[in-house]
């Protein structure tokens, strides 16, 4: 059952957002680079790392899939690949109100981390477009996996590929940001961390609750209802649990 | 780059933090409405159940 | 002498010798050619095959017989190892599926709806890629042609051929690596009496086959059948030898 | 029953294939003109004469990664249609046998496009000649090349059998060459500039090699995945 640690998971979590919102506004030394701009790092830059975490989890996880062929691995991997491309918007929308306060425009091309980002959230973006077009629900699952775990190789390739061209040579990129800040930064940015991860876990199991409960009901809906023989051709590019009768 | 002074900065760094929380907020919104639809459905199934339940004491008697 | 460590025999392993292959095969022997416990097979929320348990011995006719979308395809194609069973036991050949699918893909056939033959490719150069596929000479090319009647237009592309023609060479690829158990679909549709008499021999009961035949002509499938299935819904509503069926349950079937 | 010996499948498929390409024509002049076309809209687009050095690189692989989708979205049709897929499965050649067939095929068709496309691409719109670039512009060709064919045929096998496949077939496969481009383009760059061929950045070789290598590896171990059912 996803459900069981939920509530003190959310209460945790909500401790830490809230405790790494007033030290960072608060608590950590303005940047003596970006002034009080730097404040947004602490919300983009875990962002970006949750991610891409959650990206390579997804094809992790879609490897499981296919290994076990059990569809609660491919619930899972669809879950983890939601969850990151909302967060990835978040990533987006951050960085370029970050690239209009420190540079005057909404984006930027100089900093290879936003640009492999962009390539990464485009690239996720087909998922669940793939998802919908295949009806098969077992095919659908198998197909999804196997599109999960290339771009799950793809995502720390690409970081480390766009860095290397050499037009993007820029003083305060995401990464030298992150990695020597000063004493208090360095404390703000990992409790923000800690809390974004908290975050994504909290808002995964949440969903594979909610999803789970949808699967109970469709199966409770065709036991206690006159079960039309067609199942409803409602096509979606969610993964249901029913096909496989695995729903615990 | 000079340091952007507090009042130009501060209104960027706060239009990111609403960012993010707004994003939040819509995700939990979207997931209210699924839970409201799956609200509805069970209670359907409910109403059913009880209406076989009655249908079966009637025949049952 | 092979060296004491013995390579256990990985599924994908290219590099065996017959003598390997025969000892793998004797230790999962049992005499029916198709054994099936509880086969189950879904499409989504739908069941497509719903424990479906039988057993067909050696050179014995199934016939399978049923309304559109009943699941007689379906079956097919598990058969034929291209849709893997969801849940049950599947021996064909001695082989459990899909675990040992590759151990049975050479040795059966299966003749469906689709030619599965390229249409801009001549019939030879379909039937020379099929042999490829399968290791076999070309030098059964020819005489299978020859059987079908099919020389004289066997450089032509696929796609100027008649259906009856086409199923022909459909027959020619299924036939071409000597498969020991056929999977048929309906195949005598698109053939007229004559080409009929032509194909009789290869697939017919007459080849001394193990077979499955699809058929939607309940009197023919009786004639050449041991064993008679009856599918409605992917469940398996009556399973027994031609002569023990009355018409009831037969009428039941088409409702 | 003994398994076929891969080699000799390997060689069939892509005789099979190729005789396709010959009787339909469906992919290898549609490229080429493709390529053409497109350097005479990056002339009116651009509005310029003469390339040289990044634009100039940048414009030649730009183009071919395109003309690259129009095969990419084609090779599998014809297995998904009439039932290739069906005939391969059901026999007991090794299923990687296919993938490396249609890498080929796609390697064949680049080569092809390419001697094509390099050619008209000097004459138009390149200002330096294309002989200072040689013969280390071939290596970039090569690598290029193997990268787009190995993401194209892996791709191309799991957008083929969907509903949305032309659709979907280049919107996945793009993103994915993205550092294939970024590493040929860089690589020629400095062989295009107008004065003389310039040095080539030993990382950018390296990158491709890799980048193919590891690709490579994913899609050999998951093609398997696509094909059965």
């Amino acid at each position: 059952m996803y459900g069981k640690g939920l509530r003190p998971l959310s209460l945790i979590t909500a401790a830490a957002v809230a405790l790494t919102l007033a030290a960072a506004l608060f608590w950590a030394p303005n940047d003596a680079y970006l002034g009080f701009l730097q404040k947004i790092f602490y919300v983009h830059v875990p962002l970006a790392i949750l991610t891409l975490c959650g990206f390579v989890a997804a094809g992790l996880m879609a490897v499981a899939h296919l290994r076990t062929r059990d569809p609660r691995w491919d619930m899972r991997s669809y879950v983890a690949i939601h969850i990151s491309l909302i967060f990835g918007v978040a990533v987006l929308i951050t960085g370029s109100i970050w690239a209009r306060g420190a540079w005057g425009h909404w984006w930027v091309w100089n900093d290879p981390t936003l640009v492999s980002f962009l390539l990464v959230m485009l690239l996720y973006a087909t998922y669940q477009p793939l998802r919908f077009a295949i009806e098969d629900p077992e095919r659908q699952a198998r197909y999804a996996s196997v599109f999960a775990i290339t771009a799950g190789a793809f995502v720390p390739i690409n970081f480390a590929i766009v860095r290397l061209a050499p037009a993007y040579v820029h003083p305060r990129t995401l990464s030298n940001i992150s990695g020597n800040l000063p004493g208090r930064m360095q404390v703000v940015f990992y409790l923000a961390l800690f809390a974004v991860t908290l975050l994504w876990i909290t808002l995964w199991r949440f969903e594979m609750t909610a999803k789970h409960v949808a699967a109970q009901l469709r199966q409770l809906q065709n036991l206690v209802g006159e079960a039309s023989d067609e199942a409803p051709a409602r096509r979606s590019a969610a993964p249901s649990l029913t096909h496989a009768g695995s729903v615990s | 780059m000079a340091p952007l002074p507090l009042h130009t900065a501060g209104p960027y760094v706060a239009a990111a933090y609403i960012a993010f929380f707004l994003i939040v907020l819509i995700y939990v919104a979207i997931m209210a409405t699924k839970l409201t639809r799956n609200e509805r459905t069970l209670s359907e199934l409910t109403e059913q159940v009880k209406r076989r339940q009655r249908a079966g004491d009637d025949n049952g008697r | 002498m092979a060296g004491d460590r013995r390579r256990r025999l990985r599924p994908n392993d290219e590099i065996y010798d017959r003598t390997q292959l025969d000892r793998f095969a004797r230790r999962t022997h049992s005499v029916s050619a198709v054994a099936l416990r509880a086969l189950t097979r879904r499409y989504g929320e739908r069941t497509a095959l719903a424990e479906v348990t039988l057993s067909l011995e050696t050179g014995q006719t199934l016939a399978v017989l049923g309304p559109n979308g009943a699941g007689k395809t379906t079956l097919l194609r598990v058969l034929a190892t291209l849709l893997r069973p969801h849940e049950g036991e599947l021996e064909v050949l001695g082989h459990s599926l899909p675990a040992d699918g590759w151990l049975v893909r050479g040795r059966l056939g299966l003749l469906a709806h689709e030619p599965m033959l390229y249409r801009e490719l001549t019939v030879r150069e379909n039937l020379r890629l099929q042999a490829k596929l399968h290791g076999v000479g070309a030098s059964r090319i020819e005489e299978l042609l020859a059987a079908v009647a099919l020389e004289r237009r066997g450089d032509e592309p696929l796609r100027t051929l008649s259906r009856g023609l086409v199923q022909r060479a459909a027959v020619c690829r299924t036939l071409l690596h000597e498969p020991e158990l056929l999977l048929l679909d309906e195949p005598y549709a698109n053939l007229d009496p004559a080409a009929r008499q032509i194909v009789e021999p290869l697939i017919g009961r007459s080849s001394g086959k193990t077979r499955v035949i699809v058929s939607h002509d309940p009197q023919a499938a009786l004639k050449e059948a041991d064993l008679v299935l009856g599918l409605s819904r992917g469940r398996a509503v009556f399973i027994a030898p031609p002569a023990e069926l009355e018409d009831s349950e037969f009428a039941g079937l088409y409702e | 029953m003994t398994r076929p010996r891969s080699a000799a499948v390997v060689v069939a498929l892509l005789r099979a294939q190729l005789r396709l390409e010959l009787r339909t024509f469906e992919s290898l002049p549609a490229m080429c003109l493709f390529s053409v076309t497109a350097f005479l809209l990056f002339h009116f687009g651009l509005d310029v004469d003469s390339l040289s050095g990044n634009l100039a690189s940048g414009v030649l692989w730009v183009t071919l990664l395109l003309a690259a989708l129009l095969a990419i979205n084609r090779v599998y049709v014809a297995d998904a249609e009439q039932g290739g897929f069906d005939a391969f499965v059901l026999s007991p050649a090794e299923r990687s046998t296919l993938l490396l067939a249609k890498i080929l095929v796609l390697l064949i068709y680049l080569v092809v496009v390419e001697l094509v496309a390099v050619p008209a691409f000097a004459i138009l719109l390149l200002e330096p000649s294309l002989w200072q670039a040689m013969p280390s512009m071939l290596g970039a060709i090569v690598l290029g090349d193997l990268g787009i064919a190995v993401i194209g045929a892996l791709v191309g096998a799991l957008a083929v059998r969907t509903q949305a496949r032309d659709l979907l077939g280049p919107l996945v496969s793009l993103p994915l060459l993205v550092p294939v481009l970024l590493g040929v383009a860089r690589w020629t760059a400095p062989l295009f500039d107008a004065s003389r061929a310039g040095a080539v950045a030993l990382r950018w070789p390296l990158v491709l090699a890799l980048y193919d290598a590891i690709f490579g590896l994913i899609a050999f171990s998951l093609f398997d995945f696509l094909l059965e059912d």
